[in-house]
């Protein structure tokens, strides 16, 4: 740009001469205005970044004088340096917030100079060029569009390219919130122990056992083969029930029978048979029942074992001699009993096998029920505390008797019965005591997962619906637990999905579907969780005091009370009570539903509650 | 040169720049946080440190938690222990009785929002009747919930938060007027201690927020919580200040903030439980006001415990009522959780459990 | 300004009192003899009436900026105005009533009816819309305060490329895109969020900000207008509204001699040669690309529409909402240790999760929908860009292409026939004539 | 030279019945949304302090140096203690002004005393506004107690950023759009005993 064209004219001299200088100044203001903006950016850059590595305030021997005044509380020396620093620092402070702002407007008027001298300069030097010759003619319009065409289709192609990374890279965590809330959630049919629906394994094969007379996972749930049914859920399918009755006018029973024995276990119903059990101190018997009419068809007494003969466990009167209820896999009843004994009889009434497993350690007496897997009873033995080593958690062979494993548990005594589940083709006994709930392999009786927590007296038996487990005791907590865990969950929310704290059962199961789950309080208090997110959803309240568990037939659930069954219509925001039972004598067990009919057993009789 | 175009093609300096400034820019884009996750924090002079102050040093906690359980109530307001050891929980427009385990006995209505209640002990000539705070006036049940009495209002401006019994006079703390009430049992007003337009045995109450606290002690002396002062006192009946204890601050064995403690109850054998709101610590002190150990600490309560405050920030309801009962265990009600907590000296849990086994 | 606190809320919070748990324990503070309650000052925001004001100013800086353009053509004129803008919007208004922000004022007010958006605001969306309808973008050349800073700054423009400039020509649409789903679901304003001068409007603001502002600046030294040729939203409005102007800015102020001396006078390549017919080979491969492309677009624009549904994730990532959620449900699966203010703050709510998860699962739903219309936008804007790409116009004199021209008036002084119209050269023919004999000089 | 006319007259009718189109529909369009706003108002930003957990952003994300929040002293529900835990720092020895007593980092908390009242020394705490950087530090401490202080934009300050950058950046989502004619929000809790005193 120095090499202007020569001058045409003196009058053409004088003026760029003029021009010249100016254009000079201008361009000289312009790169010492540049230069000033850069010192004035880079002090205010300087300054605004120490002040976030390390706040003026922040000062290190600012604090370690407080330190120190802490620890010599009376220094008045030392409180007046700390007077001195900390108004040093505050002065600091706001100086240096001065110093920005008027950096910032220095920088500002530093800017305006700038651009009008450089403004100037460019303008100065501006001169009006000097046509080029005609150039031949020359589609340009048709290159460019042809070029921009690739450069658009290009970006295109990049804003795709970047979509589709930005959709692999950023994924959401709540994807799996969703695949765990929608299936089954309509589904309120209770997933039923995988008995031999699939090949029996070689264990099974070994012991003996016929394999192909073992009952098959329809028949399982087409009968009510233990505490709660099948899977011990408490649900069964809908059925046409009375909405209510009462003993004393007949309506809406079918019959009802005495029952010899006192005992607080419940009826089991397999085919046309209802078993039931009782005891006293002395005597243990299995009865067996026409569902239909109610006739006892035969009563068989099971006598003492080596291991309980001559003994008499100490137990309260409210648990009884005969608590556990027995269970069946529509060959054989197995029974237990208080003193430790398991028996078991054809359904015939002959005695098949008598098992004894010692006395129990309980504090209130022995309530576990067994269960089933297989050919297998499981026994959930559970004694003293955990320092006396004496639980265990037991597998015998359903022919003969012989304990096929025996697992040393370290807890307490406890009353719940265990369950089998089947959790995504893994199969496991949930065993619930204080403090933890263990499952174990049916196969092995190797644990597979524990959790602690439960606390004290544990009475509920776990439950199982949709994929999650729910175990509860009166205190601390309910505890939904997805067991698909090893070692010990207990802190692991991967698994720990939620814990509730209200209204908890000391002894009810709690009663859960896919979308809810419900618990009993013993003083009368139905509540309603939600099963995905713990959510307290509502509560049902009665005068009554319970100890059966409430059990689900349709829609529709059942708890039976000391005195009244209530039947209960629970909805999304509250329930509805839609009926009312009375069978004239007090209540500790809980119901069998089977064909249509619900058996309960009262402190003296039995009864079928069905439309006649 | 005479032919220079104001727009020039761009030289490889002017690419390099731009494409530079283009980066940085787009760097400095990338690089920002606007979502203050991560963010430039506060230094930490600028940042309220008190957790250092919510850690209790385990050597200090003498007691265990033996039993917690949800009262239900949504609105919780005062704890007292009843004949038996049942618990009464005070609360919305109840009083709910439980026993130790939980187990829901009986239930009070209420025409009002109960502030504070007391129970009668055995050794009470009315024993076992519940005289509750209903705002500004007391209301008298039995042991079985029946209404008895409704005493008359203690003034325009009165906001009962506590209630002691002695053999035969009532004490009702009243925030609101900064003085304690003294009536008898019958509900006739005797007179009152404190209070800014004087009384008998003028003495003053600093009481910044509704908690302020009386307990009976066995020494004979009514023990009023001056919360403003920060200090526990004794008085006599007549209002004579007899002696006083306690400081403030934020060390465990002082009292936190403007006005602690909020609640206080007295153990069989005269010594003190309080309980601090704000940075909640249930503590015990001697009969003369010596610290000795801690109950729980606020880990154990409020938005530790899962509260929900209805301001965020606000800790002024996150506050604890205490009550003793006669194994000695301490009694606490959270207000915020609304449940309640049962604590036992460490040393005595055998016994518990013998107890508990008793079923 | 100010005025006590008392009377401020008499009213109008008085039914919540009633949910205040604990209200009727509150305490009166102590009543001191001689020591009344002191009042809170609480300042009084802008008034809004000023609001007004500035709709006025707009509308007089529009109107001068349309005459100083198209009936004075004065350069000069245009250049003091839009320091006046910039002074007035920028720095005394501080960049916070803008029409390039408004475009999300009213997108969020059409998603979301509570949304009230004030007629201020509104005017400042509409004004240069319609002004732009008629007589081009004469908002751009002298009344954007963002225009103008960069029209300051464009000291030693340099040619962009035509290919560059039409391929990066396209972001503006793409970032209106985001901005509008961004604005109507609530998420955040990102315009104003990632307004580059605004911090230096304001002399403070985050040091990111202003580094991204001082880069936008080098860059305009040398391209310019680089915010408003290739980010600015407003702009991608504007453009294609400017090209149905009733009025535009021409470069001669009558006819054109075809002398080319304003070739290369627009920093901002806006101005156009003249055409020539385009060969028979090419015109063939034209047509025939066009049909191709007609057929083609609308299944484009579909199959990315269909593939946006995918972005729902992403694009949510930005909503607060959604991003709690995220990090609610990684603490709760164990997959993060501790919490964060905001997972914090949420906890204490009492807001069960659950709610929370459906919530961010609605809002990704929600952005599945949003990032599939913002697909099908983005490729009709390719689409559209493609085949303006083989439309061939004619034209037999230089001129301005409508939609890039921001009517800023630079090439006014190149051509002989303003400087003829000015005085400044006897006439046309002076500057004209020239080249042929100095040809050979040079 | 006919065609070329006619084309150019048709070019020019199209343009102009787009522009037309175009004006209508931004006419309408704008009518539109002015009629559904109805008088919307201007709108401001502000803090609801009973969502604010006081985590500090809004001293370090507002896009001025100085932050536009500022703590505000409710004084209808301030007891004036002496020993206040808004103004005092945890480990205090002494209930003077002393800066090692004090808990505000910028010393923007007065204290003064007003009288002493049934033995009780009261005093009043303000708040230095221009020496406060809204850093919530006392908030916090009066919330241990009676909490009377809270956070607000201070509308002489703020310059109403289309897009607050600290409501973005808070973590308990306290920011929010208010009309412009009630641009400040009390607590609940303040409200009551404001509306208290009133009464």
């Amino acid at each position: 740009m120095t090499e202007s064209k020569p001058p045409q004219n003196d009058r053409e001299t004088l003026h760029v001469g003029r021009v010249a200088a100016w254009r000079t100044a201008a361009v000289r203001s312009s790169y010492v205005a540049a230069v000033f903006i850069a010192l004035v950016a880079l002090l205010l850059l300087w300054d605004f970044s120490g002040r976030l590595v390390k706040d003026p305030l922040d000062s290190d021997a600012y604090r370690q004088l407080r330190g120190q005044l802490a620890g010599s509380p009376g220094d008045a020396a030392l409180r007046e340096t700390i007077r001195a620093e900390d108004r040093r620092l505050r002065e600091d402070y706001f100086r240096q917030r001065r110093f920005t702002r008027t950096g910032a407007w220095l920088a500002l008027a530093g800017a305006v100079v700038l651009l009008v001298s450089a403004k100037a300069a460019v303008t100065l030097q501006r001169k009006l060029p000097a046509p080029l010759p005609a150039a031949p003619p020359d589609d340009r319009e048709t290159r460019e569009s042809n070029a921009a065409r690739w450069t658009v289709a290009g970006l295109g192609i990049a804003l795709v390219g970047a979509a589709v990374l930005l959709r692999c890279t950023i994924r959401t965590e709540l994807a799996s919130v969703t695949a765990a809330g929608s299936p089954g959630e309509s589904s309120v049919a209770p997933k039923v122990d995988p008995a031999a629906a699939g090949p029996p394994p070689t264990a099974a094969a070994s012991t003996g056992a016929p394999s192909a007379a073992l009952p098959s996972a329809e028949e399982i749930a087409a009968n009510w083969p233990r505490f709660r049914g099948p899977g011990g859920l408490g649900i069964a399918p809908a059925m046409d029930l009375p909405a209510a009755w009462d003993a004393e006018s007949g309506e809406g029973i079918c019959w009802k029978a005495p029952v010899s024995l006192p005992g607080n276990s419940s009826p089991i119903v397999w085919g046309d048979r209802l078993f039931l059990t009782g005891a006293d101190e002395q005597r243990r018997v299995v009865l067996c029942y026409d569902a239909a009419e109610g006739k006892q068809l035969w009563e068989t007494a099971i006598p003492a074992t080596p291991e309980s003969e001559g003994k008499v466990p100490e137990l309260s009167e409210d648990t009884g001699f005969a608590a556990p209820t027995p269970v069946t896999d529509g060959l054989r009843v197995y029974a237990m009993f208080a003193n430790g004994d398991v028996a078991a009889v054809d359904f015939e009434g002959k005695l098949v096998w008598t098992k004894g497993l010692g006395i129990p350690k309980n504090i209130y007496g022995h309530a576990s029920s067994p269960a089933m897997w297989r050919d297998r009873v499981i026994v959930q033995f559970d004694q003293a505390t955990p320092k006396d080593q004496l639980s265990r958690l037991i597998a015998l062979d359903a022919a003969t008797g012989e304990t096929v494993w025996s697992t040393p548990r370290e807890v307490a005594n406890s009353w719940p019965s265990p369950i089998v589940i089947d959790h995504e083709g893994s199969q496991q006994i949930i065993a619930c005591s204080d403090p933890f709930v263990i499952a174990y392999n049916p196969a092995d009786g190797k644990e597979i997962w524990r959790c602690k927590c439960l606390r004290q007296d544990v009475g509920p038996s776990p439950t199982y619906a949709d994929g999650i487990l729910y175990v509860t005791s009166e205190f601390p907590q309910m505890t939904a637990i997805r067991p698909s865990g090893t070692g010990d969950i207990t802190d692991n929310d991967e698994y720990v999905l939620w814990i509730a704290e209200d209204n908890l059962p000391d002894t009810c199961s709690p009663l859960a579907t896919a979308r809810h789950v419900y618990v009993l309080a013993s003083y009368g208090y139905l509540t309603c969780y939600d099963a995905k997110s713990g959510e307290l959803r509502w509560e049902w309240e009665s005068d009554d005091s319970y100890t059966s568990s409430p059990t689900m037939v349709g829609d529709l659930i059942y708890v039976f009370g000391l005195e009244t069954c209530a039947v209960i219509s629970p909805g999304g925001e509250g329930a509805e009570t839609v009926g009312k039972g009375t069978l004239g004598e007090e209540c500790l067990t809980t119901p069998a539903v089977h064909g249509g009919r619900m058996f309960i057993r009262g402190k003296e009789h039995l009864f079928c509650i069905g439309k006649k | 040169m005479t032919n220079q175009p104001a727009v020039r093609p761009a030289g490889l300096g002017v690419i390099v720049v731009v494409a530079t400034a283009a980066l940085v820019a787009g760097l400095a884009v990338w690089l920002i946080d606007r979502s203050g996750g991560s963010g430039h924090r506060l230094p930490e002079k600028f940042v309220y440190q008190i957790d250092k102050y919510k850690q209790i040093d385990p050597g200090l906690l003498a007691y265990e938690e033996v039993f917690c359980f949800d009262s239900g109530l949504k609105d919780a307001s005062a704890v007292a222990i009843g004949l038996e050891d049942r618990i009464f929980a005070a609360g919305d427009r109840s009083i709910r009785i439980f026993d130790s385990r939980g187990g829901r006995l009986a239930a009070i209505e209420l025409a009002a929002r109960p502030s504070c209640l007391a129970v009668a002990p055995a050794d009470h000539p009315q024993a076992g009747r519940v005289f509750v705070g209903l705002g500004d006036q007391i209301g008298v049940f039995s042991g079985e919930g029946q209404p008895l009495a409704s005493w008359p209002p203690l003034g325009e401006k009165a906001i009962l938060t506590s209630i002691a019994l002695a053999e035969a006079d009532v004490f009702a703390a009243d925030a609101g007027q900064a003085r304690v009430h003294r009536l008898s049992l019958e509900g006739d007003v005797l007179g009152a201690i404190g209070g800014q337009r004087g009384g008998r045995g003028w003495a003053p109450f600093a009481v910044p927020s509704p908690f302020f606290d009386v307990a009976m002690h066995p020494d004979g002396w009514l023990r009023v919580v001056n919360p403003g002062a920060l200090r526990v006192e004794a008085y006599s009946f007549e209002g004579n200040l007899q002696l006083f204890w306690g400081e403030g601050g934020a060390r465990i064995d002082g009292f936190f903030g403007c006005c602690n403690p909020a609640n206080i109850a007295v153990l069989p054998d005269g010594r003190f439980v309080t309980a601090e709101k704000g940075l909640v610590r249930v503590k015990i002190y001697s009969a003369d006001g010596q610290f000795e150990s801690v109950v729980a600490g606020p880990e154990t309560f409020g938005a530790a415990a899962g509260a929900v405050n209805e301001s965020l920030s606000d800790h002024e309801y996150t506050a604890v009522d205490v009550a003793v009962d006669g194994k000695g265990r301490v009694v606490v009600l959270d207000l915020t959780t609304a449940k309640i907590h049962g604590f036992q000296t460490k040393a005595g849990s055998g016994e518990s459990e013998a107890a508990d086994g008793s079923r | 300004m100010r005025r006590p606190l008392g009377i401020l809320f008499a009213t109008a919070l008085l039914g919540l009192l009633a949910a205040g748990a604990g209200a009727q324990d509150l305490l009166s503070r102590p009543e001191i003899d001689g020591h009344a309650t002191p009042t809170a000052e609480f300042p009084e925001p802008r008034s809004a009436s000023l609001e007004y004001g500035d709709v006025a100013v707009l509308a007089l800086a529009l109107g001068l900026s349309v005459y100083l353009a198209l009936v004075r053509r004065s350069r000069r004129g245009l250049f003091l105005l839009a320091i006046g803008s910039l002074a007035y919007f920028g720095f005394y208004r501080q960049g916070c009533v803008c029409a390039i922000g408004s475009i999300q004022n009213v997108a969020l007010a059409l998603s979301d009816s509570s949304y009230g958006v004030s007629l201020a605001i509104l005017a400042f969306f509409a004004l240069p819309l319609v002004a732009t309808l008629f007589f081009g973008r004469t908002f751009c050349a002298a009344v954007c305060p963002l225009g103008a800073i960069q029209e300051l700054f464009a000291l030693r423009p340099v040619k962009v490329p035509p290919w560059l400039d039409q391929a990066l020509g396209l972001a503006p649409y793409v970032y209106l895109g985001a901005a509008v789903v961004y604005a109507a679901t609530g998420t955040a304003f990102i315009i104003c969020e990632y307004d580059p001068f605004v911090a230096f409007f304001r002399l403070s603001g985050s040091a990111n900000m202003l580094i991204v502002g001082a880069c936008f600046l080098v860059i305009g030294l040398f391209i310019g207008r680089p915010y408003c040729r290739y980010l600015c939203p407003y702009g991608a409005l504007l453009k294609p509204l400017s090209r149905l102007s009733r009025w535009h800015v021409r470069i001669p102020p009558e006819e054109c001699i075809n002398c080319r001396l304003c070739e290369d006078s627009c920093p901002y390549g806006a101005i156009r040669p003249p055409t020539v017919k385009q060969s028979v080979a090419d015109r063939k491969a034209t047509r025939l690309r066009l049909v191709l492309l007609l057929a083609l677009s609308p299944l484009i624009v579909a199959a990315t529409g269909w593939a946006g549904r995918g972005l729902g994730v992403p694009l949510a990532r930005l909503h607060p909402e959604s991003q709690l959620a995220e990090r609610v449900r990684l603490e709760e699966t164990g997959q993060v240790e501790g919490t964060t203010d905001a997972s914090d703050a949420f906890y204490s709510t009492g807001r069960p999760r659950q709610e929370l998860y459906a919530a961010a699962l609605a809002l990704h739903e929600r952005f599945a929908v949003a990032g599939m219309l913002l697909g099908g936008w983005v490729a009709l804007v390719i689409a559209v860009k493609l085949i303006h790409t083989n439309l061939h116009r004619q034209r037999t004199e230089y001129s301005a292409e409508r939609g890039n021209c921001v009517s800023c008036g630079r090439c006014f002084w190149y051509c002989p026939a303003e400087q003829a119209r000015l005085g400044l050269i006897e006439n046309v023919d002076v500057v004209v004539k020239r080249p042929a004999a100095e040809k050979g000089e040079s | 030279m006919t065609s070329a006319t006619n084309r150019q007259d048709r070019r020019q009718f199209l343009g102009g019945g787009a522009r037309t189109v175009g004006a209508m529909a931004l006419a309408g369009f704008s009518g539109f949304l002015a009629g559904r706003s109805g008088k919307a108002e201007e709108t401001v930003w502000q803090i609801d302090p009973d969502v604010c957990t006081t985590c500090g952003n809004c001293a370090t994300y507002c896009v001025l140096d100085e932050s536009a929040v500022k703590a505000v002293q409710c004084f209808d529900l301030c007891a004036m203690c002496d020993p206040c835990p808004g103004y005092f720092d945890l480990s205090h020895q002494e209930r003077t002004t002393a800066a090692e007593n004090q808990l505000c980092p910028t010393g923007a908390v007065l204290r003064t005393f007003i009288a002493e009242q049934a033995g009780v020394p009261r005093f009043e705490y303000y708040i230095e506004e221009k020496d406060c950087i809204g850093c919530g530090k006392c908030v916090e401490g009066c919330a241990m107690m009676n909490g009377s202080l809270y956070l607000q934009v201070r509308h002489d300050r703020c310059v109403n950023c289309n897009q607050c950058a600290i409501a973005i950046a808070c973590p308990s989502q306290a920011f929010r759009r208010v009309p412009a004619s009630q641009p400040y929000l009390m607590k609940k809790k303040a409200l009551a005993a404001t509306q208290r005193r009133g009464s």
